[in-house]
């Protein structure tokens, strides 16, 4: 009896570049829980389904693995995130959108099945936002200034601005919205508006080649990389590789850094890829998309064990059950040790009504070869967000008839 | 039971006219439509339903739809997922802004929506001809992709931009279940289906083919090009609204532009072209070939327990699927239905070969 | 008024670079009547084999010259250009002789599907560049008479010199030359063509060879631009609109329709757009040529389209 | 005919359609060095698939010889190429024209002479081909689509000529041509015929006229070759007169007065 | 249309004088330089076979096609059933009872032979798309009511056993049968006919006379009729109207054409 762990994923098209290295890292840390003894004696069964970063192809994929009896779903795009959340609640399974999908879906309340782990789009927002005050010395400093939102056109672009809008008027910022329309090689005429308007930062929302193009534009009008900051989908080796030195100075957020000190990524190396197993090249583990999908096979793991230990130790959990595990999440320091991960992530735990678990993401420079990380961590302000997404979900609800889930229904 | 069409006498022009003027292939047809609609739902997987059979049966609406501008009136069009996106949206808007709004009233008024764009994109196509009016039509394609983009009020301002529809029913029978989903779509499919039949059977039908093979020809018998192609481009985007309310409301739930974008109208155009064009019967065809192939190609390693990466099989999938396109073409230029009905001939003059 | 120049530059430039890829359609359009779908793929195709050998080949041959490799590059690539072109004519065109255009047109998506798989499959799809030493860093003009300057990019003023020698050459082979003649008659007509003795076979491996290296050239501009990976297949749509404008037969109206939709695009984002909520470069275009179509069916200067009882 | 100076020869061939319809049931034919022989038969009947056979333009109609051979002084040449059969010097005048349609006159003929590289040939060519249809001259610079009818039958026919052949198979020549133009086209085939010895094929509905000037004849009926004989035996044959030259007995009777339901003469087929 | 293969009794030439239904008037027509038609009258009679003759390229075809509006001429003015003519499109002359077939050939390749005579009758045809759409009832009804029409126009063509072919694969000949049968089906008071022989041999031609004699005798159809056989014009109208390079050289019962010198000629040739 085996727990099967369904994997979408897009290894080619438009977004395969980052697609790829994420892929992989899901993937090995797989196969290192298997060369591991499994989670507590069961094994792990995974079969990759590709959706090209489509939403119609992510649907079919969905469907075809569900089937297999399929215990969390990581889409790896908002849009196919947005098409599955009205599924999940039907099949009982939870979709786990680490760093992405509905930011209102950290709402467990409302959004019973989904788990924007670590981060939403609009906690990236209000980080970046601190991090700019931070920068002037202050928030109210941003009073005045200009930041421009260099958007990828699409859910997953659109998704920050409310946070934004919000922070623009809490602090008097003004906001300037690009958008670029999909996949994004097409921005000559979005970077000649920031050089006319020339804002004081630009904020680059992108995934895939519109990244490294904005880069390239960037660099063509002569805007300063040290005023470009991206979102921690915008800042991993493919975005800045073909760009290289010309990118030095860029920021973006970080949910996790690169690199393979870490215990976890000797291990995997060790008892994956010296094994002849690993999923891609040997040096692709350690950077940033890699090590974040490690994060995700991690959680996903934990999950299931936590299920395992309300449910029955050694047995296969249903959707429903490890649904509850993400739920009851507790990754404490100790805990983090344990798992070789500790400096990677921050502490996590998760509730009934706390999809998120937490909020913490950095900010990390490239040097012209590398990606250095910045010292000091961010946690997003919930006296900000929190409203926002209470108000959000409550829409939600009302919208989809769902109702708030009671107490009993929490620790069911 | 031999295909034989001779002894089959027809007394009447009525018997003539019939859609299946042969006996066994009224049988065929009969069979298939109790399969499609008794046996399939005892015995169908749910996978089978949502991820293979309704997406087949919506996109060969759709492609039906298109066969009648491109196969019918010869009127190319690069468009096609544009006017399915104004059906979606229109039918969404219907149903979120008018409480109480039938699902079947908002489809049919989805393709109405679609029906006024599609003409209004249509007009250019009195003047505009062949290649010139297909590169053309790829601008109602990219204006619908940006409006739906940009417009918060098309889709009611959700701050995602992405829009969607749970809970439908129709008559109070809920279209939740995969299997109500399906008979719902293959009830609509078949009616449009046979309404398509029927036009292009009859005098409308006659005067679009007319204007496809020869336009000024056409004019110089009586047939006012502009009724013609105006009526095609009408006829063919309501029933592509339609199939693109469908997309949207059963197939999807959840959806954003891209979800008809360029290469949904592409696709489209491979369906009709490989199915054949000219042919009712060469939509359907041609949609299970663009549909069914991909799946099944994906399959193959699996089942062969062969371990190739994601990416190998996608790329290699790309591969035979392109080769496969250009056998076909080569095979019979004309379309699988071309073919299937080449094939009928030579089983007419069976066993003899000639 | 220095940032209106400095978008009208922009979109002058990007237009050239439009153009180059329209070329590839003309090409192939105006000698053999197909209309070619396949020349987005091509060109990320080529692109795909310049950036590997570019990088390969030093390694094979153990070599440092970045010259070296790119010319070597070069030569590799252009030579699996018309490997492609003659498998194309074997393996598919010769079959498909005297069908209607819609069929061709069928089978060169076909062909397009292909190669996005094959060349994929061949040289990988993850993200890789070009570096024939294309100035990056932005120009500045006119700093006199404007504060800042009017600024143009380096890189794109190359490549709009390039692309423009390209269609002269191109242009030129058109002129009254025997193939040229030959290559029309074949648009118009491929039995009678080939009734008078004109080789269809030939003429295709010579038109799809030179549609292979207009592509490489694009390729190689576009992905030192973009870099090379997938979307570079789609930079073929923003051609597409040139195409018609220009007119599906004209060499010197790729280049001239190039020029209008570039400009027309940049300047609509920058100056309609921000009213329109941004993002309408891309139908703009089309709705540009579009009305140029409502006057002139055949694009600025296309053949007239026949119609004669 | 005797063996030696045969310059084309056609033996029993079967041609299929679409891998369906048999239109050619085993034609045989000859054509003699220099000689003219004309293919007689109704509609239908299959002169133009023997034509489009013999050059080898089948396969764009997706037809194909399925039997019997077919020689060009004494070589196998099914296998070859359109153009490898106009490199050896045969060349099709196709039925309907099928001129260059945005080519001009004159490019349409230039054209013709793809397979020549010769200048002063070609030029030369030009001239003659101008002196046989004075009305292509004048019309030389306007686009062949815009030209009519017969101008493009001349077009067809001097494009043709362009690569000065020796062997030309003319499907309906004198179709849409005024009465004396089609007595030039024919002086025209003669003089070819005699000064440069070039052989001609044609398929002709003017039966009159193609006896006058062919020295040997087939007639086709679906698919097969029902009867062939010299020019002269077939003219003055009964059948023929009543049913290919109209004159019944006594000589030509009047349009007018046709009866209806006249009985066909169809030969066993 | 009753009974059209009923043997109809021969009428000598010039029997008919109908009024003008058709008038040309100082008709000129260019095309960039090329003058195509220059300062042309004559008329057509009612009921009247009318033949035009000339050289290839007088400018005969043009001609039809300014009769149906595909060619909008310059100078002139026609005059159609006594009023005037404006500037109008060919399908508002269909309207108005013309029809025609073209030299080469302009049937719908994509159409089954019936299929194609059944758009004959298209301006005949009311019901709308709904009804058409859901077919049973009134539109079968008209379907079938017209199909008959057709059915006679095909036997009287004799074309039954082609009926449903595409007529892309028929003889050369055979399409031409079946473009005159599309006219035919409109049942047209004035019938254009360019080079409706073209490429038959003489037994078709006496077909194809026989069929234009009846058409002409029994619904007193009008026809302008394009051909080189002299034989066929000479013997079947009643009137023939001579073009050369555009202008008009004579005009006249076929006996006067025959022997006019410019005729002649520019024209016949000494022979016939
Ligand atoms: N492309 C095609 N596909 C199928 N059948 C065809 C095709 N071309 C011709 N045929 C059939 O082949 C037979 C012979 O045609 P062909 O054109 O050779 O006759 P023909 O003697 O040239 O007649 P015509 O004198 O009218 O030109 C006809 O019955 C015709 O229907
Ligand atoms: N659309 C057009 N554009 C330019 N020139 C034209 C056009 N139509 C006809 N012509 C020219 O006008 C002249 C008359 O053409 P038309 O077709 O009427 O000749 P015709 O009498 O029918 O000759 P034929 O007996 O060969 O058919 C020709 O020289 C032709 O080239
Ligand atoms: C899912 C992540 C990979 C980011 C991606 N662009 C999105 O849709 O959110
Ligand atoms: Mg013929
Ligand atoms: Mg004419």
């Amino acid at each position: 009896q085996e727990q099967f762990l369904p994997l979408l994923s897009y290894r080619t098209g438009a977004y395969a570049p980052n697609g790829v290295p994420w892929a992989n890292g899901k993937q090995d840390y797989l196969k290192y829980i298997n060369a591991t003894g499994g989670i507590n004696g069961v094994k792990i069964a995974f079969e990759e389904c590709e959706t090209g970063y489509a939403t119609d192809k992510g649907v079919e994929c969905y469907e075809r693995l569900k089937g297999k009896g399929a215990a969390v779903f990581d889409p790896q795009a908002t849009g196919i995130t947005f098409a599955l959340t009205d599924k999940a609640p039907i099949d009982k399974i939870p979709l786990i959108t680490l760093g992405y999908g509905l930011a209102a879906s950290q709402d467990g309340g409302v959004f019973k099945w989904n788990f924007p782990l670590m981060g939403s789009y609009w906690t990236a927002a209000d980080i970046l936002i601190q991090h700019l005050g931070k920068k002037e010395g202050g928030l109210d400093k941003l009073k005045g200034k200009k930041i421009a939102l260099i958007y990828h056109d699409s859910p997953f672009g659109k998704e920050p601005i409310p946070a934004l809008k919000k922070r623009a008027e809490m602090h008097g910022f003004e906001l300037q919205l690009l958008p670029v329309t999909a996949p994004g090689v097409e921005q000559k005429a979005t970077w000649l508006q920031v050089r006319r308007d020339r804002p004081d930062y630009a904020l680059l929302w992108g995934w895939g080649v519109m990244n490294s193009t904005a880069l390239k534009e960037a660099i063509a009008t002569g805007f300063p990389r040290e005023k470009l900051f991206g979102v921690w989908w915008a800042g991993a080796e493919p975005d800045v590789k073909d760009v290289g030195d010309n990118a030095k100075g860029y920021s973006a957020l970080a949910l996790n850094p690169n690199g393979t000190e870490y215990p976890l990524m000797q291990d995997v190396l060790k008892k994956v890829h010296d094994a002849g197993q690993g999923s891609g090249p040997r040096d692709e583990v350690g950077s940033v998309l890699y090590t974040r999908g490690m994060i995700i096979s991690m959680l996903s793991v934990e999950a299931v064990r936590a299920a395992q230990e309300k449910f029955g130790k050694g047995q296969v959990m249903t959707g429903e059950q490890v649904r509850w595990g993400f739920e009851n999440l507790n990754l404490d320091e100790k805990r983090l040790e344990e798992l070789g991960v500790k400096g990677v992530i921050r502490p996590l735990k998760t509730t009934c009504e706390d999809h998120m678990g937490s909020s913490w993401a950095r900010v990390h420079t490239w040097d012209g070869s590398k990606w250095v990380m910045g010292a000091d961590w961010y946690e997003a302000d919930k006296s900000v967000l929190g409203p926002m997404v209470k108000e959000a979900a409550d829409r939600y609800a009302a919208e989809k008839q769902v109702k708030r889930r009671d107490a009993a229904d929490c620790n069911s | 039971m031999l295909y034989r069409e001779n002894g089959q006498f027809k007394t009447s022009y009525a018997a003539d006219q019939q859609i299946f003027p042969i006996f066994q292939e009224r049988w065929a047809m009969a069979l298939l439509l109790l399969v499609a609609f008794v046996v399939l739902p005892l015995v169908g997987s749910e996978y089978w339903f949502r991820a293979i059979l309704i997406p087949f049966l919506i996109l060969s609406l759709a492609a039906l739809g298109l066969n009648i501008l491109v196969g019918y009136c010869g009127q190319i069009s690069l468009g096609t997922g544009a006017f399915m996106a104004v059906g979606a949206y229109a039918a969404y808007n219907f149903m979120v802004r008018i409480d109480g709004m039938p699902l079947i009233v908002a489809m049919l008024l989805g393709g109405l929506s679609a029906t006024v764009i599609g003409v209004l994109f249509g007009i250019p196509s009195l003047r505009i001809k062949g290649l010139y009016l297909a590169v053309a039509t790829l601008a109602a394609q990219f204006f619908t992709d940006w409006a739906f983009l940009r417009i918060g009020w098309f889709t009611n301002n959700s701050s995602s931009g992405s829009v969607s529809m749970a809970r439908l029913d129709v008559f109070g029978v809920p279209i939740e279940s995969p299997v109500t989903k399906y008979l719902f779509v293959l009830t609509v499919v078949c009616v449009f289906a046979l309404m398509a039949k029927n036009l292009v059977r009859s005098a409308i039908g006659r005067q679009w083919m007319a204007i496809r093979d020869m336009d000024v020809a056409a004019a110089v018998i009586g047939i006012r090009p502009m009724y013609a192609k105006l009526s095609a481009f009408a006829v063919s985007s309501f029933i592509v609204g339609v199939a693109g309310v469908l997309w949207a409301f059963i197939h999807l739930g959840a959806w954003e532009p891209a979800a008809f974008s360029i290469d949904r109208s592409f696709q489209l155009l491979f369906m009709v072209i490989i199915g054949g064009l000219g042919s009712i019967a060469g939509a359907f065809l041609g949609a299970g070939f663009i549909v069914l192939l991909p799946l099944a190609l994906d399959q193959i390693p699996h089942l062969l327990g062969i371990p190739l990466s994601t990416a190998t099989i996608t790329h290699l999938v790309h591969m035979i699927f392109g080769a496969l396109i250009v056998f076909f073409l080569i095979v019979e230029p004309h379309g699988l239905a071309k073919l299937w009905s080449v094939g009928k001939q030579k089983l007419r003059l069976w066993p003899f070969p000639h | 008024m220095g940032f209106f120049l400095e978008t009208l530059f922009g979109g002058l430039m990007a237009g050239m670079l439009y153009s180059l890829i329209a070329l590839g359609f003309v090409l192939i359009y105006k000698a053999s009547g197909v209309f070619n779908f396949a020349q987005g793929a091509m060109v990320l195709f080529a692109a795909l084999a310049m950036s590997r050998f570019a990088e390969w080949i030093p390694q094979w041959l153990g070599f440092e010259s970045l010259l070296l490799a790119n010319l070597l590059a070069f030569v590799a690539a252009m030579a699996v250009m018309i490997m492609l072109a003659w498998a194309i004519e074997r393996l598919c065109l010769s079959k498909l002789v005297n069908q209607e255009g819609i069929t061709l047109l069928m089978a060169t998506l076909g062909i397009a599907y292909f190669l996005d798989g094959f060349g994929q499959t061949l040289f990988g799809s993850d993200i890789y560049n070009i570096n024939v030493g294309m100035p990056k860093d932005p120009a500045f003009i006119l700093e006199g008479m404007f504060e800042g300057g009017v600024m143009i990019s380096k890189e794109d003023l190359v490549a709009a010199v390039i692309a423009a020698l390209l269609v002269v050459v191109l242009a030129l082979f058109f002129q009254k030359t025997k193939t040229g003649r030959a290559l029309r008659a074949v648009a118009d007509d491929h039995q009678a063509a080939q009734s008078i003795g004109i080789p269809l076979n030939k003429i295709w491996v010579i038109v799809w060879s030179v549609a292979g290296f207009a592509a490489l050239v694009a390729g190689i501009i576009w992905g030192s631009k973009l870099g090379v990976q997938f979307t570079l297949s789609l930079v073929a749509l923003k051609a597409l609109p040139v195409v018609i404008l220009g007119g599906l037969t004209s060499v010197p109206g790729a280049i001239i329709g190039g020029l209008i939709i570039g400009v027309g695009e940049k300047l609509s984002e920058i100056y309609l757009g921000p009213m329109l909520g941004g993002g309408i470069e891309i139908w703009f275009a089309y709705v540009l040529a579009l009305g140029f179509l409502l006057v002139r069916p055949q694009g600025l200067f296309g053949e007239k389209i026949i119609d004669r009882v | 005919m005797s063996a030696p100076n045969l310059l084309l020869n056609v033996n029993g061939i079967e041609v299929i359609y679409n891998h369906v319809a048999l239109v050619l049931k085993g034609v045989s034919l000859q054509v003699p060095e220099g000689g003219i022989v004309a293919i007689l038969g109704g509609n239908g009947a299959g002169k133009t698939t023997t034509l489009r056979a013999i050059s080898n333009l089948l396969k764009g109609e997706r037809g194909e010889v399925t039997k019997g051979m077919i020689e060009y002084r004494g070589e196998r040449v099914e296998a070859l190429s359109p153009s490898d059969l106009v490199r050896r010097g045969v060349v099709q005048v196709m039925e309907g024209r099928h001129c260059f349609a945005h080519l001009t006159i004159e490019e349409n003929l230039l054209a013709g002479a793809y397979t020549r590289s010769d200048k002063g040939e070609i030029a030369a060519n030009l001239d003659k081909v101008y002196t046989y249809f004075p009305r292509l001259k004048t019309r030389r610079t306007s686009q062949a689509a815009y030209t009519s009818g017969g101008e493009q039958q001349m077009c067809a026919i001097g494009r043709a000529l362009m690569s000065n052949p020796n062997m030309v198979l003319l499907d309906e020549p004198s179709m849409g041509l005024a009465p004396q133009i089609v007595e030039e086209v024919f002086e025209i085939v003669k003089d070819l015929n005699a000064k440069e010895r070039v052989s001609f094929l044609l398929a002709e509905q003017n039966t009159m006229v193609a006896l006058r000037y062919a020295d040997f004849g087939y007639i086709v009926e679906n698919g097969r070759i029902v009867m062939e004989g010299a020019a002269k035996d077939l003219a003055t044959n009964e059948d023929v007169k009543e049913f290919y030259l109209g004159l019944a007995g006594e000589g030509r009777k009047s349009f007018r007065d046709i009866k209806h339901y006249r009985r066909r003469k169809r030969w066993l087929s | 249309m009753t009974d059209m293969n009923a043997a109809s009794a021969t009428t000598p030439p010039g029997r008919r004088q109908g009024e003008v239904i058709l008038d040309l008037q100082n008709i000129s027509l260019r095309f960039g330089g090329v003058k195509a038609l220059t300062d042309i009258s004559f008329n057509v009679r009612e009921h009247e076979i009318r033949s035009i003759i000339g050289p290839n390229g007088a400018g005969k075809s043009s001609m039809l096609n300014v009769i149906n509006g595909v060619y909008h001429p310059q100078e002139g003015k026609i005059m159609y059933r006594g009023q005037e003519r404006q500037r109008l499109e060919p399908y508002m002359a269909a309207r108005q009872g013309i029809a025609r077939t073209f030299q080469n050939i302009a049937l719908f390749k994509g159409m089954s032979v019936l299929d194609n005579i059944m758009t004959g009758r298209n301006l005949k045809m009311k019901s709308n798309l709904f009804q058409q759409a859901l077919f049973w009832g009134a539109a079968q009804k008209e379907e079938i009511a017209h199909r008959e029409k057709v059915e006679e126009v095909i036997d009287f063509l004799e074309i039954q056993n082609v009926r449903k072919t595409p007529v892309g694969q028929l003889p050369y000949g055979l399409q031409k049968r079946v473009e005159l049968g599309r006219a035919l089906a409109a049942e047209p008071s004035l019938l254009l006919l360019d080079e409706p022989m073209a490429g038959m041999n003489v037994e078709e031609k006496q077909d194809m006379c026989r069929f234009i004699l009846d058409v002409n005798d029994q619904f007193g159809t009008t026809i302008v009729l394009i051909e080189h056989d002299m034989g066929v014009v000479m013997d079947i109208s009643d009137r023939v109207v001579v073009l050369d390079y555009g202008k008009k050289i004579g005009d006249g019962a076929p006996d006067e054409v025959r022997n006019n010198e410019d005729v002649i000629s520019a024209y016949l040739g000494t022979s016939h």
